[in-house]
């Protein structure tokens, strides 16, 4: 279980050798200035080459039909790279979406095209005011019709469908649904918003009388949304321990190879220590992520807890390693040229995507207490 | 042979039919283990085992717990010297020791650190001066665990003070039981005396108890310090792996185990008790205080991702990657998560945090914590040291700049 | 304002000789077995050698009539020497609440004789329940008369007098009280508590039925609780960081002669860097503690808020030193006949008496954020 | 002449009552300031001063913001052009250049860090030839504030690679306007670019333009980086000193201080912008969060014990006591509290942290601090470097190992 098999490795072998070709930092430095943000033409490798279109998608909807654990090697290896695309907001929180709502007639009819990347998919979460820790959601579905705005939408620009997170105006209980909106509707209006990590696009959509479809059955979707929570929670910190390891290597690189008085940088114990808490603290945070993985492929009840402690562990050691790795370059550190700020800003957007540390330790404390009772 | 599980199974099981009864006497029933070679079934046939391969291990463990059979004596330092004994040692020297340490006649300790050399291992200046067919030793040795009970230590000493120090060290094995050996417990700032001073004052060891030659001191010294490393979470496992079985010979064995396993009593609280938090924290409601919360929380997800890591670790041997210096995360994350624990421990207790003693929380145990978790970065290696080989051996890191490298008589020294 | 007078330095001066006279660590540690827990002789030659048994007390009772600026040098210089005796508990905290609290006849009657050291008087305020962050108090007085028990007491083994904190059982608003009882009540029996700092003695107290008097105008007292806790917060405050400094300097001294690997330790960065931090740190909570001191001293509004920073400053200063203090003595720091534990003791017992630090910084946010609106 | 506050008041009050009038010409101002030496009043009066001693500065700065009257060019990096010239300049080089670095006609800038040299500032590889008349200078420096508008350079760079690298340094006065020097600005992560790189292809600099002889580079350098170091709080005080005044001069003073402050606009955001944290956590509510409570609480006991600090420090200096390394507290506490402020602030905005430009929380203001706080621990001396100043000047703790001492050409470099 905490091994990874010889399939998995050479999984990530792949992964890694087709993005160290198809997603230079040259190449993501030139997407980072175009509209759409990522290059469809090694997106579209992903699915053609890579076949990892729906690495844990059910093989009856194009998947692969492996599993999260697949899935998190798959997004390890995308975050270690800084890879641009919408493999994120489309192949796993969308599906995701779907496989865990969805009617089978919606995920027939949906999966298979998101799977190819034929259609990409994006779920329409924050509202715009309540959205200090995670998503306070207050909108509501009337008659089948939306109107409301999202922000921090992923990759918005290019989505053809929108799910949109809202509750159901009939239902006395009103819990958080999903629904399905076409991006072709005429309400539909995307903006872009500027973001701080250019490698990834964030847009705020507003919606006016935008006709929607429920996603899942009118009775059967409760508790889905935090599920889909922690599922993203998860997915993101499998992501987000593959930048952290980069930025391990490129400072131990770098200090290993810097001269200061007479000496490497690497012989002193400030730096040493330092790489070496650092590289405590990322496997922790793996170990925390691939746990997480684990559990949700497993369907293990203790998964919540784990959700929040791979989220919370990944946001620290991501930080801690960009302030580090900064601190390490030195000065060349914080310029343009210098790739390591690529790196920490996607750290800070994805800190707070999906709850600060802040907010998963203390949903962590109910969730371990019920399992500790056990 | 090659053994197979089903062989070991086989003859295990036909062996302990036939002879293990629990109301045996233990000294007797360990020479039995001995002579049949099931008490270290992975050492060679010539020295009391079976050649066997360690994966064959946990089938025997399992053999012997089905039926609650107690095996050789394995606590403390003995299998450290046992096993260095087999590596290093000649055969006279296995002859006359290996036995003794396997029934548990005879107890070992380490002598090894030293007031002046505690990170720095290879600095010792404690002397050995061959004079005749004796090395006599001069020195002051410290942190020694169970030296006031036990019959023989493991030494490292000087005997050249004229080459770099890593080469002038030779390796005895020092007989507690003469004049010039005095051992001193040593107090520590929670109460517990677990270690002790040892003093030579021209203590002698006979020429045939050095073992290896003279300058091979440290390359053996690794030796032990490596089998210390693996087997240090081990200490545990064999008090904890039985006791619904009843018998006198079970009597016998409690009393060994409890004597050796005395100085590590309080080893559980220097690792900060974390098993210990969330009842406490729901027990006096500040599992309600949100700081409490956010710092109960950090420790949990520490505590946690150090176990998985662990796993982690393990499953990666277990697929045939050797052993390497991740054992330093480890302890350095044990660091972190103790002190973490110290300072949640003194959250939930407020203002009781001060009191110790029977009229304290939880018995005095919370107070032993916090006065307990300083050693554990300091003990076995500091988190300094930890994180020099971490840097160094797992990222490929380049070491400081050394001023030892001399002839040691010329090294600065405290 | 920052910078102390002259004849401030020479106070400190003169006191921080006399206690390296007089209480030195092997005096120290021969009273840790002794049952008063102090040395009368040099106590008493703090009032009649010195002349500090009431630096900032008026001089109509005897004392100097300096400020609350003059009693934080004594106190830090005490907390330096470690100094075990009874004038924190009663020179300072009983003083402090007769001061604040007590009628002109009380200060008439009480205050000479504790200025003198003929009498000792000390707080009782703890109860057995509800104390995880401050004194949570529910007993009450009641026809002059007191039943309940009181923890934590400082020095209850030696007080002649016990002030006790107790709400007013006749008083519908019910406020915290102060009363007065004299420790050869009948009623009162006193054990002492084992603490883990040998240095302070602290007791459990059972009131029976004891009879006391209401310290303080009936319709006068209100808010004195408060400022007692802050006084008290603020003189250990001034006391810890004395504390944290001796550790700090034993720390450098140790190093600057301790040789590992053919060279001093002193030299490592992994030692010098946590010096280093180390003093920043105390340089840090000794101008909170100073400023604290200060604001008492020119009866400063914002005192409030400083009295909050400047215990939460000196807990994690202290704390850190003493950890820090053993790490760099390595194994011999851990030892008993090595001095750092005695000084980790008194800053573990120092952090929770009246306040942790996430208590104080709690309260900092109400208190700050009424000063910044100003 | 021994100078009394009164004396101070009484000259400049005529002075500036005879003199001063806010429509006058800036430079023509300026000119007389200097001519009648109140510019400068603790300079020499040999140069352009009053020998007046430091403690009656603030006397004259007083009455000139009484009447609201403008001083002398000071911003930048000018007035460390000028200390360095007046401390080791000779009387022709301060005669070319100090006017007109006080009239603000010529801009100066210092190029002292380069790519391989940034902590060790003199292991500079900048060449500095000597051929015939001229110094032929080659190399690249880096980190130049103002570079881009700078007329001269203060430079530091390399005339002998056989001796010791303090050593064989030397000082020099670099004119921008020439075809050997190409200045490139320097783009930062937070999309400022407020430094330059330089480049030196074949400079020239005149022999003249040596300051002090060969060998002395590194000793004047330190005077540099000591009135660098002491004037580093200054920047933004002559900007603030006044505003209520109306007159032609203020509005060409005003241009004159938006160039050469341009570079330093982001410096609070670098700093955490630790003033707008409770008016922010109240505005969203996050006042009210426990967990956020705590971490504000923690920004603001340093922040307000860090400036104590200073005041403290300051308080010293008053009573007589010289300024010391204690400026390396100061900057370590700066770079705690502006990472402390950095997370507060991702705390209090959650997911809105991930936003910038106009449409995001204060307008963008947040996402450039949170982008600009990692430069504050690096730049001027990292953490690091201030770490080692402290443990050794404040605290006397000894040196690491030099492995730099021998002749440069043979100590190892980038």
């Amino acid at each position: 279980m905490f091994a990874f098999t010889d399939e998995q490795l050479q999984l990530r072998e792949s992964v890694r050798r087709y993005l160290i070709d198809h997603a230079t930092v040259s190449r993501t430095r030139e997407l980072m200035d175009e509209s759409a943000g990522f290059d469809r033409l090694s997106f579209q490798g992903l699915f053609n080459e890579l076949g990892i279109g729906g690495v844990h998608i059910p093989e009856e909807y194009g998947g692969a039909g492996l599993s999260y654990v697949e899935l998190s090697i798959v997004l390890e290896e995308m975050g270690r790279a800084l890879y641009p695309s919408p493999y994120l907001s489309s192949n796993v929180f969308a599906a995701n979406a779907l496989l865990l709502i969805g009617t089978s007639e919606q995920k027939a009819e949906w999966l298979p095209s998101i799977t190819s990347g034929e259609r990409l998919a994006t779920v329409a979460l924050y509202e715009e005011s309540n959205r200090s820790i995670v998503a306070n959601i207050e909108q509501s579905v009337t008659d089948q019709s939306f109107t409301g705005t999202k922000s921090f939408v992923l990759d918005a620009n290019v989505a053809d469908v929108f799910i949109v997170v809202a509750r159901d105006g009939f239902d006395p209980v009103n819990p958080l649904r999903f629904w399905l909106a076409h991006s072709n509707d005429s309400g539909i209006q995307t903006i872009a918003m500027e973001s701080i990590d250019s490698t990834r696009r964030i847009g705020r959509v507003s919606f006016e009388n935008v006709k929607v479809e429920r996603l899942g059955d009118r009775n059967q979707d409760h508790g889905g949304f935090g599920k889909f929570i922690d599922f993203a929670s998860v997915a993101l910190a499998n992501e987000m321990v593959g930048g952290a390891q980069w930025l391990l290597e490129s400072s131990v690189e770098y200090a290993n190879h810097r001269v200061q008085f007479g000496r490497s940088i690497s012989s002193m114990q400030a730096i040493k220590h330092k790489c070496a808490d650092l590289l405590l603290e990322i496997e922790l945070a793996k170990s925390g992520a691939y746990r997480a993985a684990q559990a949700i492929a497993a369907a293990d009840s203790a998964f919540p807890a784990y959700a929040s402690i791979a989220k919370a562990a990944a946001n620290d050691a991501y930080m801690q390693a960009a302030a580090d790795a900064i601190q390490i370059h030195g000065g060349i550190g914080f310029t343009w040229d210098n790739d390591t700020h690529l790196w920490f800003k996607r750290a800070k957007s994805s800190q707070v995507l999906f709850g600060t540390s802040e907010f998963h330790r203390d949903q962590l404390l109910d969730r371990i207490a019920v399992l500790e009772a056990d | 042979m090659e053994w197979t599980e089903a062989s070991v199974r086989n003859e295990l099981r036909s062996f302990l039919e036939a002879n293990w009864d629990p109301n045996s006497d233990l000294l007797d029933w360990r020479n039995k283990l001995i002579d049949a070679g099931w008490g270290m079934p992975s050492w060679p046939e010539r020295w009391y085992g079976r050649d066997m391969p360690q994966s064959l291990l946990s089938v025997v463990a399992e053999e012997f717990a089905s039926v609650g059979a107690v095996t050789v004596a394995r606590t403390g330092i003995r299998l450290l010297a046992a096993e260095t004994l087999l590596a290093h040692g000649n055969d006279a020297q296995r002859e006359r020791y290996l036995r003794k340490i396997l029934t548990g006649e005879e107890t070992w300790c380490q002598l090894f650190s030293e007031p002046g050399s505690g990170s720095d291992l290879a600095g010792s200046t404690t002397r050995a001066d061959l004079v005749g067919d004796h090395w006599i030793i001069n020195g002051q040795k410290v942190w020694t665990t169970s030296a006031h009970h036990a019959d023989f230590g493991l030494l490292l000493a000087r005997h050249d003070w004229d080459i770099p120090k890593h080469q002038g060290l030779s390796y005895f094995i020092l007989n507690f039981h003469q004049a010039g050996v005095e051992v001193h417990p040593l107090r520590q700032m929670n109460g517990h005396a677990s270690f002790n001073q040892v003093f030579f004052n021209d203590a002698k060891v006979p020429r045939n108890d050095q073992i290896g030659s003279s300058g091979d001191g440290w390359q053996i010294a690794m030796t032990t310090l490596m089998h210390e490393r693996r087997n240090a979470g081990n200490i545990f496992v064999e008090a904890r792996r039985r006791g619904d079985f009843e018998g006198l010979i079970y009597e016998h064995e409690a009393e060994e185990t409890k004597v050796v396993l005395a100085p590590y009593t309080w080893y559980p609280l220097r690792a900060g008790r974390v098993d210990i938090v969330l009842p406490r924290a729901s027990d006096t409601g500040a599992i309600n205080n949100p700081a409490a919360r956010q710092e109960i929380a950090k420790l949990m997800i520490m505590s946690r991702c150090a176990e998985w890591t662990a796993l982690r670790a393990r499953a990666a041997q277990q697929q045939g990657q050797p052993q390497g210096p991740e054992g330093s995360l480890g302890k350095l994350a044990g660091s972190n998560i103790a002190r973490q624990a110290a300072k949640v421990h003194t959250l939930i207790s407020g203002v009781d945090a001060m009191a110790c003693g029977n009229d304290s929380p939880e018995s005095g145990i919370i107070a032993e914590i916090l006065l307990s978790v300083p050693a554990i970065s300091i003990a076995g290696g500091t988190d300094e040291i930890q994180r020099n080989i971490i840097s160094e051996r797992v990222l490929g890191m380049q070491k400081e700049p050394r001023m030892d490298t001399g002839p040691f008589k010329d090294v600065r020294k405290n």
